[in-house]
């Protein structure tokens, strides 16, 4: 049986410190959804367990500079019940939302649901969408990055040792602009996303669409942008056209695999269909602030 | 016996037919209720299980002194602990069981047969050391091919599972060892002459997913064995006499000395008519000497407790225009997992008995397959032939351009027709649950675009068997009823108001209790839908024995003849008039001066109950198909069944509403996966997909009540009924909604979305 | 004479094919004798896997159960349940 | 041997003390350690729901949190649902509606809908389907659970009123 050690520091340094010193085994608890599956499964045996909510700004959301700043370990449940994010962002929080049931929502965090690394995690398609980045603290003082640079492969992120998501930055919100995220699952709640689509777009005092990003979540090794689908509705009133070639630059940007969860073949399409009717919400959002 | 009702009681109930709360309940909303996991004793060990992570193997050795010598563990187990038992056909009480491949599957013996098996087992002081002795153990494999898919086994050269198995059933005996098990016909009539005569034919080759129970709680049990060799198993499971039995054998014990003692049980739904952990508990007790408690994790559950098999099913009916079946031909290919035994025979049995139909042929096949070994699951075998058969019904009536509930009446059997199975129909409820369902406005609700409406029928024999029921009346009058029936969905409320009927006491004076094997007598397990119908019965025959005695006593006081002695109301009432002014013994007053009347008043009844009466259900099921993503709304359900009488009409109906809901899971989204190596790929509730509540509708239970002449109050079985049509009820909607039939199960979205780009 | 039904292909293993036949008994246990003693082994085999249908009625275990004259017995394979 | 760690918490209420392994879920030392075995283990994975509990107002799964972060924590369970022997509404609606057939997904089903109701007082039935969607039952087909819930937060407005 292995000697598992649990540590709650209560500042950043320490956190790093204590990763550093527990070497490989050392592993980061969140929210601990996915971790202590992982425990249970006896996919990890970490030696030390070092749990980062205690450090001031692991829990909490703050409104700066314009934009959001959310603890990384923020529980999803407290951000869908932040109004003001939830105005300013519907998108990011309702994916957040969609990460398990209820009870996972009361521990779940942002933090866990980037750093497992997953191609399927619910809230990074929203977040890259929303050019989101992610606080990084570690041995080596604090350090900026965009979401999209944490997950580099299923289950491996390219974070350094010791280092640890401590917050996420949402930009100040523009005028007329909104994000939606829509996910494929065989049910309707409590399974993984087959496929996952964030939009998030901005349009002019025109109601022409004059900027927009689509991340796709479950299609490739990792949650990634797909510029050309964005790039696909960029000056258009997201009319039939403009629709059928989102879809199309959604399928092309896909290198989905087959797996117990859905076939390549599924995977695509649905893209096309999720990036479509995730861009129509997103479009209504922004009209209705227009 | 004169002292027993000769026909059921339907009229004047004052507690049958209501719904008072369940005598059990406080316990189990307050999280009191104790269940398999839940009991603990001083000085308990933590059992665990060394599982096979191959789907076929020879296992070429296993070492275990490392684990052994591993400070704290106690003990440690192989087959080789084990009885090497000949191959014997055991009645259990339910159904027959071969006793060495009940073993066998406890505890792989030379081979393991399926990803999961038991090879080994320890006991140690903590789970954490349980787990690193698990680590331990070397077990060395030879790693044989493998075979899951049924039709791939019944090859000619599929790998053979068992050296020993030849084909029973066929009209030569085969020279050479097969996976298939049995082969089983059903024939009547000329089935050429049949087709010959029909105008309009349909044919359909059908395939389910195996499928589990998916009962929330993990198989659980604390076992101690005393060293003069007595021993105690709390488990739970649905029979508490099942377990007793099995372990027996299992491990060469005399029954008398093994008391089982029931938990509540956490679901079962026919996965816990077997025992898994229970023998290996004892035996790893009677090697270290402490208690030793196993509880499985979700993982085991999956990979090594029986589901219900993955089928393929092949109908074919040949119809006049008017609707009249000519001849049916349906092959049933059933797998049975790692040793024979699937439900195929049941499913030939009921696959057609819906029906009256002059010519067929049923055939059906058991196939041993690199997968755990089935276990019963609610119906067992004939949601999977029903699914064919409804299917085919479907296509039918739109072949023929007729209303598919017109088509199931016109070939409905009723009383007097011989079933497809064997026996004459009496006192059955089919048409009363197809005009139910044909009259409630759902049938004739509107639907939108890309929605479509499905019907489907189906059967289940319902069972009687052996129950053993005692009452004891206190001295203050109340009773207590005692039976040897675990409680899985609320029997304990309708044991107490069927004695509480008779004995013409409130509800609330009648405590019904489950007892351990050693406090009451034979009961066969709790399953087949017979335990508020057989143990129904002998309930109501005890308190009726008891109201005979009451009579007497009560005559004896007031020194008239017993014949003027009457039970009303919970009292005797003196019927001679001239002794009128004495008033009233009540049940109380009678308790009270038992002593002097011939001692404490209670009686037990044991009998094999006979005559449980057929059940029939008729459901319509609403779907919405998303044509993009391929997504099936279940957007409205209602099921009509016969249930002869509701005894407590809520968990009829909760009975019926679950069956429907484990349906829809079955037709939907369940299944087993395997990889390429034969391992279970989805062995845990996330990727295996039970219906959560925001996948389901209000499911509106239509309870039809055509009573069963056999049982005191006219009931019959209810809980299997209601797994069988919604698979085909779910697909019929699909094909109306998207208008292609759809042929294997389960109907996920990538399915359908392939199939609607096909159309 | 008692009319008894074995459809079922694991009895016909026994009976050479046959599938109907007339019984001269009066009681369910020596119907199986009787069936028994013409087709040896049929008798284990009802008592261990067949149930018994006596006029539309199933038993699965009724030795004592009466036959009248005019009975139909059928021998299915007997059923478990969930 | 494996170190332990001593924990301090308050339970229903009530403060608590144990000590457990660092590896060690709250639920196992709830049942374990605490003797409170009315929460359920059927997945370990947070997949069912049975081991609901609520900590600190939120609900989780006590199957996956570590008994150590139950540090100064307040948590409820489902053996502090009732007041002394009078049953809380949404316990008595359950079993007037035959809301429970084998009984072992009640004791989460109960302490979520509680926490719905202390967030919600007025659920739709939409609502209250998706809010338990993280509890699996297999008996009962959730109907009689959905009614249940629903009585029960009619009842508790009307209380209030």
């Amino acid at each position: 049986m292995s000697q598992i050690a649990y540590l709650a520091p209560t500042s950043a340094d320490e956190a790093a410190a204590a990763l550093i010193k527990g070497g490989a085994t050392a592993r980061v608890l969140s929210g601990g959804t996915d971790l202590l599956v992982q425990l249970r499964a006896g996919r990890l045996a970490p030696g030390l367990i070092v749990d980062v909510k205690r450090v001031p700004g692991a829990i909490g959301i703050r409104q700066e500079d314009g934009g959001f700043v959310i603890g990384a370990s923020t529980p999803g449940m407290t951000i869908g019940e932040h109004a003001a994010l939830e105005k300013a962002w519907p998108g990011v929080v309702e994916a957040v939302m969609l990460i398990g049931s209820t009870q996972i929502q009361g521990r779940a965090s942002i933090a866990g649901n980037l750093c497992n690394a997953s191609p399927a995690a619910d809230s990074a398609p929203a977040l890259i969408a929303a050019r989101a980045t992610c606080v990084i603290v570690g041995p080596s003082g604090r350090r900026e990055a965009p979401v999209e640079a944490i997950g580099i492969a299923p289950g491996r992120t390219s974070l350094a040792k010791g280092e640890f998501v401590l917050e996420i930055r949402l930009p100040p919100r523009a005028a007329r602009s909104a994000d939606a995220y829509l996910r494929s699952i065989p049910r309707t709640e409590m399974d993984i996303a087959v496929v996952g689509a964030g939009v998030n777009l901005t349009l002019d005092a025109d109601g022409v669409i004059a900027d927009a990003r689509v991340a796709l979540g479950a299609v490739g090794p990792t949650v990634a942008l797909a510029p050309d689908a964005g790039a696909a509705i960029i000056g258009t009133r997201l009319d039939e056209a403009a629709l059928a070639r989102l879809d199309d630059a959604a399928r092309s940007a896909c290198q989905p695999i087959s797996d117990k969860r859905g076939t390549v073949d599924f995977r695509t399409k649905i893209a096309g269909v999720l990036a479509r009717r995730a861009a129509a919400i997103a479009y209504g959002r922004a009209r209705g602030r227009a | 016996m004169s002292e027993v009702m000769d026909r059921p009681q339907t009229l004047n109930l004052k507690v049958v037919g209501t719904r008072p709360i369940r005598p059990d309940g406080a316990d189990k909303v307050t999280g009191k209720a104790t269940f398999g996991a839940d009991f603990s004793m001083p000085g308990m060990l933590v059992g665990k299980i060394k599982r096979s992570p191959h789907a076929h193997a020879r296992i070429v050795s296993i070492d275990t002194k490392k684990a052994l010598a591993l400070a704290g563990v106690k003990a440690v187990i192989t087959a080789a602990d084990f009885p090497d038992l000949a191959s014997e056909e055991y009645e259990a009480g339910e159904s027959a069981a071969n006793l060495r491949d009940l073993a066998l599957n406890c505890m792989a013996r030379g081979k393991v047969l399926y990803d999961g098996h038991a090879v080994a087992a320890v006991a140690a002081t903590s789970s954490s050391i349980a787990d690193a002795a698990l680590a331990l153990i070397t077990v060395t494999y030879d790693v044989l091919p493998h075979v899951i898919d049924v039709e791939a086994a019944m090859e000619a050269g599929a790998p053979v599972l068992h050296a020993h198995l030849f084909t029973e059933g066929l009209e030569t005996k085969p020279d050479r060892p097969s996976n298939i098990a049995k082969r089983n016909e059903l024939m009547r009539g000329d089935l050429e002459a049949g087709f010959a005569q029909a105008e309009v034919t349909v044919e359909g080759r059908y395939t389910t997913a195996a499928v589990h129970q998916g009962y929330i709680e993990p198989h659980a049990c604390v076992a101690a064995f005393a060293p003069d060799g007595q021993c105690q198993v709390w488990s739970s499971s649905q029979g508490q006499f099942m377990v007793r039995t099995y372990c027996a054998k299992i491990l060469g014990l005399e029954a008398s000395n093994i008391r089982v003692t029931p938990t509540e049980i956490g679901g079962g739904f026919g996965g816990k008519t077997t025992v898994y952990l229970e023998p290996l508990a004892l035996a790893l007790s009677r090697q270290s000497g402490a208690p030793v408690k196993m509880v499985m994790t979700r993982e085991e559950v999956f990979r090594a407790t029986g589901p219900t098999s993955g089928a393929v099913i092949e109908v074919k009916l040949g119809a006049k225009r008017d609707g009249a079946i000519t001849a049916a031909r349906v092959v049933l290919k059933y797998q049975a997992g790692a040793f024979p035994g699937s439900p195929v025979g049941a499913g030939s049995m009921t696959a057609l008995a819906c029906y009256d139909v002059p010519n067929f042929s049923v055939t059906g096949f058991d196939v041993v397959t690199n997968s755990p070994k089935v276990a019963a699951y609610r119906a067992p075998g004939a949601p999977i032939s029903a699914f064919g058969v409804e299917s085919a019904m479907d296509d039918l009536a739109r072949e023929l351009g007729m209303d598919p509930i017109a088509l199931r009446r016109k070939n409905a059997v009723r009383d007097g027709v011989k079933a497809a199975y064997g026996p004459t129909f009496r006192n059955i409820g089919y048409l009363e649950t197809l005009e139910a369902i044909a009259d409630h406005p759902h049938y004739k609700a509107p639907l939108g675009p890309n929605q479509g409406r499905g019907v489907a029928v189906g059967f289940w024999f319902n069972v009687g068997g052996e129950s053993t029921a005692a009452v004891q009346v206190g001295e203050d009058g109340s009773a207590v009823v005692v039976t040897g029936n675990p409680d899985i969905g609320g029997s304990r409320a309708s044991m107490a108001m069927m004695a509480a009927e008779v004995l013409g006491l409130p509800i609330e004076k009648v405590r019904p209790i489950v007892a351990d094997t050693a406090s009451i007598g034979f009961s066969m397990l709790t399953g087949g839908s017979r335990t508020t119908f057989a143990t129904g019965m002998a309930v109501t025959q005890a308190a009726q024995k008891i109201v005979v005695d009451l009579k007497r006593r009560a005559a004896q006081i007031w020194d008239v003849p017993v014949e003027q002695v009457d039970w009303i109301n919970g009292a005797a009432v003196c019927l001679d008039a001239a002794k009128a002014d004495k008033g009233d013994l009540t049940l109380a007053a009678l308790a009270a001066q038992s002593a002097r009347t011939g001692g404490p008043i209670g009686a037990q009844v044991s009998l094999t109950a006979q005559g449980a009466g057929p059940g029939f259900g008729a459901h319509i099921c609403d779907v919405e198909v998303d044509p993009e993503t391929g997504h099936v709304t279940i957007l409205r359900y209602t099921a009509a069944q016969d249930v002869g009488r509701a005894i407590h009409p809520a968990y009829v109906e909760g009975q019926i509403q679950g069956g429907v809901a484990q349906g829809i899971g079955w037709a939907l989204n369940e299944e087993y996966v395997f990889d390429s190596e034969g391992r279970m790929e989805n062995a845990g509730f996330l990727d295996y997909r039970v219906p959560v509540a925001s996948d389901l509708p209000m499911i509106e239970p239509i309870i039809v009540e055509v009573a069963n002449p056999r049982h005191p109050f006219g009931a019959k079985g209810v809980g299997e009924v209601p797994i069988v049509p919604p698979l085909a009820a779910v697909a019929n909607a699909v094909r109306a909604a998207i208008g292609v039939r759809m042929t294997d199960l389960p109907l996920s979205p990538p399915k359908i979305r392939a199939v609607i780009d096909a159309r | 004479m008692p009319h008894v039904v074995a459809a079922c292909s694991t009895c016909r293993q026994f009976t050479d094919g046959l599938v109907e036949f007339d019984v001269e008994a009066d009681s369910v246990r020596r119907m199986i004798g009787e069936l028994d003693r013409r087709f040896p082994g049929l008798g284990e085999h009802i008592e261990r896997r067949m149930a018994i249908a006596i006029d539309g009625e199933i038993h699965q275990d009724a030795h004592g159960a009466r036959l009248a004259a005019d009975s139909e017995v059928y021998l299915i394979p007997r059923i478990g349940g969930g | 041997m494996t170190s332990r760690r001593h924990i301090s918490a308050t339970v229903n209420g009530d403060p608590v003390e144990f000590l457990s392994e660092a590896g060690t879920t709250l639920l196992d030392a709830l049942r374990d350690e605490l003797g409170l075995t009315g929460s359920k283990e059927g997945c370990g994975s947070g997949d069912c729901g049975a081991c609901s509990v609520i900590v600190d107002g939120r609900l989780i799964c006590s199957c996956l949190m570590l008994a150590a972060e139950a540090e100064g924590r307040r948590i409820e369970t489902i053996e502090g649902m009732a007041d002394g022997s009078t049953l809380h509404p949404l316990q008595r609606k359950f079993l007037e509606h035959a809301a429970l057939q084998c009984g072992f997904c009640t004791p989460g089903l109960l302490v979520a809908a509680k926490a719905l109701l202390d967030a919600n007082p007025d659920p739709s039935e939409s609502e209250t389907r998706y809010w338990l969607a993280g509890n699996l039952c297999r008996c009962t087909g959730y109907d009689k659970v959905i009614r249940a819930v629903m009585d029960a937060a009619a009842e508790l407005r009307q209380a209030r009123v």
